[in-house]
């Protein structure tokens, strides 16, 4: 307990003095760091409607960030979840706008065609990462660029909207997520954010398998000693990330856009792989730091339209304050000799 | 209301295009002393929305220009929530009769570029760095319909002038990738084409680089871009977005209320028009010249058809 | 065939050259970090604050080759910052190497905001761009093969002979033979009073050196100007190519040129009709193919280890028997 | 200080050695003496104002139990951690150990527990890491070859100083670290349990090399469990117990008991555990079993034996040879090639090691720190493994936890684990109390096979003891034993027959009762050893 409220507390101070740098930086480009904190915090929490938005620029980032929870845990370094978000989107898009089907059922088969997508699309190297121990990171980062330029192709040569911008058919009314507040776009994606983050903790800490796959991400000889099959639970764990990172695509196009549109969501993948990291793997975690992020980014479009300072600045704090709190991280386990921890186990 | 004030919205204010809009709001801005705001859209779809609501929200400014086709589903949900607000959607043409149009006819000018581009491949070695490859290039940014509109209108201007010469189409599929509209270019000339005409933001920039590199020619797009390769730069294709939000404000602030409705911005308007460069005005021989002016001369009264991209 | 004699030419074996530099500057950087066991993902923004400082250097100085000072200068910054919080403070190098990448998106965007004003790209304004090197009597003696040798920007040659010059001091160097120690074995390198973290701060530091210089040439060697977000996932691929070379020199030379080759190849495919989105995956799709194929059945490997187990085996059987001449 | 240190001295260190040679065992001034070093981790003390004297020229030994100091205070001699009190004294000199070049410089040197060589270099480039030789500032790769070959034929250190050290034999590789030290121009030499990983007739040339050191003159301090070597190599014995010096005596006055008694402050029997013989149905069936190793070539060749219930067979043999790769394909890890192991009447190779597992195998892995346990997880998760399927301890894929830490906190208390509870992370624990979180957790779940891998190493000697007490429990109930070992008493102490292990073949077998350690000896290395001829070499 004691660690732990010293771990918060050095986070608070590590995002105090970022934010600091981060009112220095703001001092420099000209502006009041006050009223640029105080825009930021009205663009995030201002009203109901701006928190309602926050919260939607949080789900996306928090189903992302499970993703990459579910990865980690089990060992596996998902960098392909913005890849996976793209294919998911598209499936579900696709579903949405050719099948028409009765509504509930409709969202349901096009966020199941978004799962299946994203898992689909991280099987090959998920398959060789456990058969033939081939670097995930590498495969998956690859993956990605593959993936945006496919959906795009799809999109565009495919499937375009006659007429239209680079997108495919609006999906059918019967595929939309339900809305939560009619003054908002936000949607039962969060909740199915919520509901995957707490499901995979309890996955994660009160099942057999669960207790499994950690062990396979902790300790991999000593879950294969413990009759933990350990490739096939490394290849699941894989998979599993990648139907997240696929759902969180199906929810972005079937919550918010009702239509796949090209190049639409870049960068999310890597937000909640932040996010994922900075909670240490930890799904509930997660939905903190991914409420952070979500927060800071819904302020930060009020902060362009209110004042002159650039949405860029944004940018430029949250990196000071993701590197701060990564340093925090550090602290706790400061130890005698460099030599012990293996640096990286990829 | 004293001041007219005036914001303008899009992801693309970085690019040939955006730039020239940009620039013709700052213009409006020092000679009418409005108010002006930008707001950069970045590239994720699920802020659009949010930043037109921000902006709209205020209600303080008189007219939102709206810049990129990616932002018309967020446009038309909050200019329904705020039907008073005034929008202006620069390039395009939607089904709402409450907005303001300002459409350019790309392909118009593009086809102009492109029947240059073809009547000088045609002269082959008669004119200086011109080889006998009989083909000319285009490189493209990203594969979107903006740009295949302007490849369409190249495409068919040079069959239109010089049916026998080929024109080479690639994409870079990125509009921030210099290096690689360099090497595109390159491999473009590689393959025997003389003329490379870009539309592909800075992407396209390595474009004109690479003409320089290797001493062909290269066709700027949006703004003048003839200093950025003097002597390689045949012309540049301008489409004038400063003129429109220029136009448009001036109406505004010499209290004509501007109204819903279209506005074109082609040939005829001189929204789109192809500039030659003025180092090589002087070499451009006299047949090539006259057959130019005729071919604009036939668009404005409508005697050419130049078919739209879908 | 003449599809073929048009693809496969003087000319594409040049534009491999080309479109092999950056990335084999930035990977090769990388092998520094790699090689001293450092997970190093912020390559990609390390060569975009030296692209852009390269720039701005080159415009405020008007010299080339201060811009390149310059661009080092950044990208070494931003190692130093990344051997600090990993090295010293011990983030998690993921964390700290996408953090450095958002950072360096965002500061170059700012940066060019308050600077000139603008958004997007700096074209002009004075930069000047390295020149090309000509080799002299390269075209008497090579005739069209010229093209091959002469005509790059310095840049191209930097990279392509850092190889050698890697192998050499990663063999032949102390510096290089600590690296690979503090990577493969630190508590060796630790017992014999080598400093992890001095050994790790200067991989860190030599890896910014070249991610500025491959920076450096995007912006002032392969083309003349900044344009935001420039370095364009080379960085990234650059992370790839060095963990399936585990930062060998001669291997990353491999991987590089072979995705050099396959890029520079698809752009010429693209003239031939195929649809630009796939064609464009080409690249990837390659590295990712070899990447598979490689470990499906890495056989030379195998075969290697096989040999010195076998080895292995014949030095047990003769070995214990205790007929050692000893001393005194 | 007469020797020149640090880069060039190589030779030096052969020819001080030769002129000391003539001065002989006559020291003025100790070669090392430390006062009152005291060392606390957190609030744990791990040496508590430690007094040590070590003479020029004698082979002085330090025992004591798992977690006594013994490395903490060799760390801090050598500057691989430093004193919270305490003052070093080296050759007479007032010195501040501020890091290991220091020490090096004052003519010390460590061969450390866990080896620290790097595999992918020659033999040649980790003799000479940290001191290269170079011309025109690039490393000389052939002069260092030269002069790693000259010296180890000058110490009988044989060596080939071109291969790869990933490729040697963990006794070659102890003498590339003596080389280390030797090309450092060490006079001391500290050495943290030599003998760990060696057969009996690497130990004996080890301690030949140590003697011939003393002999010109160095000197000599080793930390070691084994007793024996102690009393027969050092002329003086320093002994810890609980992070304080207890007692620092020349050999001679020693008897073995009495080193036991000082070590661990009570007697410690080491016998021949008495027993019936009481030898039930068959329960383990191993024929013909042939298997391949990690590199695709054959680790086992030929393997026959079974194991009654009530019964433990021992499998003797140096590390490497084989019984790894046993202990895999028993438990399932590793396919066989060839042949069959059956368990109660059942075919291994139709199963999965988690079938194996809930079929009656017991495991407890020889590397503890890798197979045994996850370090980062509490005691009570670690107790789970393996069982996470089973009632109590979950019902249809639900973990109780609840019921694990009750269990767990039981195991804490029956097997007399050092730890503040059930939630305590494994690696807070000591090498010894891990080691008994492994054995709690497997010999507590019902299994008629154990299969125990090492149990003792680097376990101390009272624990040993418990340890040997929980086996002969486990054979007095019915269970079947394979205990492989690399520590000849220990099997003859426990087991009712022995396997020796060469190469992947069973070299021979020798009842309990009558093992020979010559004659293993001779197996383990691979020499037949026909029935009566048991000549030493
Ligand atoms: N103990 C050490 N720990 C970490 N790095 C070291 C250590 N000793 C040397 N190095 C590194 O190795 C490199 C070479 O060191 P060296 O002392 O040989 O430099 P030098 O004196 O310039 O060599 P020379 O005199 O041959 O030119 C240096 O970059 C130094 O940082
Ligand atoms: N870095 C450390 N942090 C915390 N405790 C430590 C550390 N190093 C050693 N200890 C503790 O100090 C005590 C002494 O450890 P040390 O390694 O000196 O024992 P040892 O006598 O060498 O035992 P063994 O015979 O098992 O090798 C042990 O209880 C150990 O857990
Ligand atoms: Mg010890
Ligand atoms: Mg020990």
């Amino acid at each position: 307990m004691n660690d732990r409220l010293r771990a918060v507390s050095g986070q608070i101070i590590a995002v105090a003095v970022a934010l600091l740098m981060g009112a220095i930086i703001i001092l420099m480009v000209g502006e009041s760091p006050v009223r640029v904190f105080m825009t930021l915090l009205r663009g995030a929490f201002g009203d109901q409607a701006k928190i309602a938005g926050t919260l939607l620029q949080t789900t996306p980032i928090l189903i992302c960030g499970v993703a990459a929870c579910v990865g980690l845990r089990g060992g596996m370094f998902n960098v392909g979840i913005e890849g996976q978000l793209f294919l998911g989107g598209f499936a579900a898009a696709w579903v949405g706008f050719a099948f028409p089907l009765p509504a509930g059922i409709h969202m349901l088969a096009a966020l199941a065609l978004a799962i299946v997508a994203g898992a689909a699309w991280v099987a090959i190297p998920a398959y060789f990462r456990a058969r033939y121990n081939t670097n995930e990171v590498v495969s998956t980062i690859l993956s990605n660029y593959v993936a945006v330029l496919l959906t795009s192709y799809f999109t565009i040569f495919l499937f375009k909207r006659p007429g239209g911008w680079s997108e495919t058919p609006p999906i059918l009314p019967t595929a939309y997520l339900p809305g939560i507040f009619d003054f908002s776009r936000l949607n039962g994606g969060l909740v199915i954010g919520l509901v995957l983050a707490i499901g995979a903790a309890l996955v994660f800490r009160y099942t057999s398998w669960g207790y499994g796959v950690t062990m396979v991400g902790s300790a991999p000889k000593f879950a294969e000693y413990g009759g933990v099959n350990v490739k096939r639970q490394g290849f699941l764990v894989l998979l599993l990330s990648g139907a997240v990172g696929g759902l969180a695509g199906g929810v972005e196009t079937l919550g918010v856009h009702h239509r796949f549109m090209e190049g639409f969501a870049p960068g999310f993948g890597f937000d909640g792989l932040i996010a994922a990291l900075l909670a240490n793997g930890s799904p509930v975690a997660t939905i903190f730091t991914a409420l952070f992020f979500g927060a800071l980014r819904n302020g930060s479009l009020l902060l362009e339209v209110d004042t002159g300072a650039s949405r860029e600045i944004i940018t430029v704090i949250q990196a000071l304050i993701i590197l701060s709190v990564s340093a925090q991280v550090l602290v706790r386990r400061r130890g005698d000799s460099q030599a012990g921890e293996r640096r990286w186990k990829f | 209301q004293d001041k007219v004030s005036v914001a303008a919205i899009s992801g693309y204010f970085a690019q040939g295009f955006g730039v020239s809009i940009v620039n013709g709001l700052n213009k409006a801005k020092d000679e009418f002393g409005i108010d002006l705001k930008l707001v950069d859209t970045g590239n994720r779809a699920l802020d659009y929305e949010e930043q037109f609501e921000n902006l709209a929200k205020a209600k303080q400014y008189d007219l939102i220009f709206v810049m990129g086709w990616e932002l018309v589903d967020s446009l038309q949900k909050v200019s329904k929530a705020y039907p008073d607000q005034r929008f202006v959607f620069i390039d395009g043409v939607l089904d709402n009769p409450n907005m303001i149009y300002a459409n350019f006819a790309e392909e118009q000018g593009s086809f102009v570029a492109g029947a240059l581009a073809g009547m000088i491949e045609a002269k082959g070695s008669e004119f200086p760095k011109i080889g006998d490859g009989m083909a000319i290039g285009f490189v493209g940014g990203r594969d979107i319909p903006v740009i295949r509109n302007f490849l369409g209108g190249y495409e068919q201007g040079a069959k239109y002038a010089a049916p026998d010469v080929k024109v080479n189409s690639v994409f870079a599929g990125t509009f921030d990738d210099p290096a690689k509209g360099s090497e595109l270019a390159q491999a473009l000339y590689g393959q025997g084409a003389d003329i490379v005409y870009n539309v592909a933001g800075p992407t396209g920039e390595g474009v004109m680089q690479a003409s320089a590199a290797v001493d062909k020619y290269s066709i700027g797009v949006d703004i003048d871009m003839c200093g950025t390769a003097p002597g390689n730069v045949l012309a540049s294709m301008l489409k004038r977005g400063d003129i429109a939000v220029y136009t448009l404000i001036k109406d505004e602030v010499e209290g004509r209320k501007v109204a819903a409705g279209t506005r074109t911005f082609d040939l005829a308007s001189g929204g789109v028009e192809v500039k030659v460069c003025d180092d090589i005005a002087p070499t451009i021989p006299a047949d090539v010249t006259a057959k130019l002016d005729e071919i604009k001369k036939a668009i404005l009264d409508g005697k050419i058809e130049i078919a739209k991209a879908k | 065939m003449e599809i073929l004699d048009k693809l496969v030419n003087v000319a594409l074996i040049a534009a491999t050259l080309r479109t092999t530099a950056p990335i084999l500057l930035v990977a090769l950087g990388g092998s520094f970090t790699t090689k001293a066991g450092i997970f190093n993902i912020g390559l990609e923004g390390q060569m975009l604050a030296g692209a852009f400082f390269a720039v701005l250097g080159s415009i405020w100085t008007g010299s080339a080759l201060l811009g390149v000072a310059c661009g080092v200068a950044a990208a070494l910054a931003f190692a130093l910052v990344f051997a600090v919080l990993v090295v010293s403070f011990r983030a998690n190098e993921v964390v700290v190497g996408l953090a450095l990448n958002i950072l360096a998106g965002g500061m170059t965007i700012s940066l060019m905001k308050a600077i000139f004003g603008t958004r997007g790209s700096i074209v002009g304004q004075g930069i000047v761009g390295l020149p090309k090197v000509q080799l002299p009597g390269a075209r008497d003696l090579l005739g069209s093969w010229a093209s091959l040798i002469s005509g790059f920007t310095p840049m191209v040659y930097v990279a392509f002979i850092a190889v050698p010059l890697l192998v050499l001091f990663y063999n032949r160097t102390r510096l290089g033979l600590y690296i690979r120690v503090v990577g493969e074995k630190p508590e060796a390198a630790e017992a014999l009073g080598i400093s992890i973290t001095r050994v790790r701060y200067t991989a860190s530091l030599l890896c910014g050196l070249l991610a500025g210089l491959a920076g450096a040439h995007l912006s002032l060697g392969y083309i003349t100007m900044f344009t935001e977000n420039m370095s364009s996932g080379r960085g990234f691929m650059a992370v790839a190519i060095l963990i399936f070379s585990n930062g060998d020199p001669l291997k990353v030379l491999a991987g590089c040129l072979l995705f050099g080759f396959a890029d520079a190849f698809s752009l010429r495919l693209q003239t031939f009709g195929y649809p630009s989105y796939l064609v464009l995956t080409v690249p990837y799709v390659v590295a990712l193919t070899a990447l598979f194929a490689l470990s499906y059945r890495a056989r030379p490997r195998i075969i290697m280890e096989t040999l010195a187990s076998m080895q292995k085996l014949l030095s047990v059987d003769k070995n214990p028997g205790p007929d050692g001449k000893h001393p005194s | 200080m007469s020797n020149a240190s640090g880069s060039s001295t190589p030779h030096n260190a052969g020819n001080n050695a030769a002129g000391a040679n003539v001065a002989g065992p006559d020291v003025a001034g100790m070669a090392v003496a430390l006062t009152g070093i005291t060392k606390r981790f957190g609030a744990f003390i791990a040496n508590d104002g430690i007094d040590l004297a070590v003479r020029r020229g004698e082979i002085h030994a330090i025992i004591g139990e798992n977690g006594a100091g013994k490395t903490t205070l060799m760390n801090i001699l050598f500057g691989l951690l430093q004193p919270d009190e305490g003052s070093i004294r080296l050759n007479d000199e007032e010195t501040v150990v501020a890091d290991p070049a220091v020490a090096i410089k004052a003519g010390l040197g460590m061969v450390h527990q866990h080896f620290k060589l790097v595999p992918s270099l020659s033999v040649a480039d980790n003799v000479f890491l940290g001191m290269e030789i170079r011309r025109h500032g690039l490393i000389d790769h052939a002069a260092q070859i030269a002069r790693t070959r000259e010296l180890s034929e000058r110490f009988g250190l044989r060596v080939d100083p071109t291969e790869r050290v990933g490729l040697l034999s963990v006794g070659i590789e102890q003498r590339i670290e003596i080389l280390k030290v030797l090309v450092r121009g060490a006079r001391t030499i500290i050495l943290d349990e030599p003998t760990a990983v060696l057969t009996p007739q690497e130990s004996r040339e080890l301690f030949q090399t140590l003697r011939s050191f003393v002999a010109d003159g160095m000197t000599v301090i080793f930390i070691s469990h084994h007793l024996e070597e102690v009393m027969e190599v050092s002329d003086t014995v320093t002994v810890l117990r609980n992070g304080r010096r207890v007692a620092t005596r020349p050999t001679v006055e020693l008897s073995k008991d009495e080193l036991v008694r000082m070590m661990v402050g009570r007697e410690v029997s080491f016998d021949r555990r008495p027993r019936e013989p009481q030898h039930g149905d068959v329960i383990l069936e191993v024929e013909q079993l042939w298997a391949r190793d990690d590199r695709r070539l054959p680790a086992l060749r030929d393997v026959n034996f079974t194991i009654r219930s009530g019964e433990v067979v021992g499998i003797a043999g140096v590390a490497g040879n084989g019984q790894t790769e046993l202990a895999e394909v028993l438990s399932g890890l590793r396919p066989a090639s060839h042949g069959v192991a059956r368990l109660k009447g059942r075919n291994l190779a139709t199963f999965s090691p988690a079938e194996i597992r809930e079929a009656g195998l017991a495991h407890v892995p020889g590397d503890r720190m890798v197979r045994g346990v996850d370090r980062n997880a509490s005691i009570a998760a670690n107790m789970l493994m393996g069982r996470q399927h089973r009632a109590p301890w979950s019902r249809g894929g639900v973990l109780n936890w609840n019921a694990i830490g009750q269990n767990a906190s039981k195991l804490i208390k029956d097997f007399d684990i050092r730890a503040q509870g059930s939630g305590d992370a494994v690696k807070r624990l000591s090498g010894g109390n891990i080691q008994k979180v492994v054995l709690a957790r497997e010999f507590t779940n019902g299994a008629d096979f154990l299969l125990i891998d090492q149990p003792t190493r680097g376990v101390d000697i009272g624990a040993q003891e418990a340890i040997h007490d929980e086996i002969m429990r486990q054979r007095a109930a019915g269970r079947a034993i394979l205990l492989i070992s690399v520590q000849l008493d220990e099997l003859a102490a426990l087991a009712d027959r022995i396997l020796v292990m060469f190469n992947g073949r069973i070299m021979g077998e020798v009842a309990g009762d009558d093992a020979d350690e010559d004659r293993i000896g001779m197996m383990m290395a691979g020499v037949a050893v026909p029935e009566f001829a048991a000549e030493p070499a």
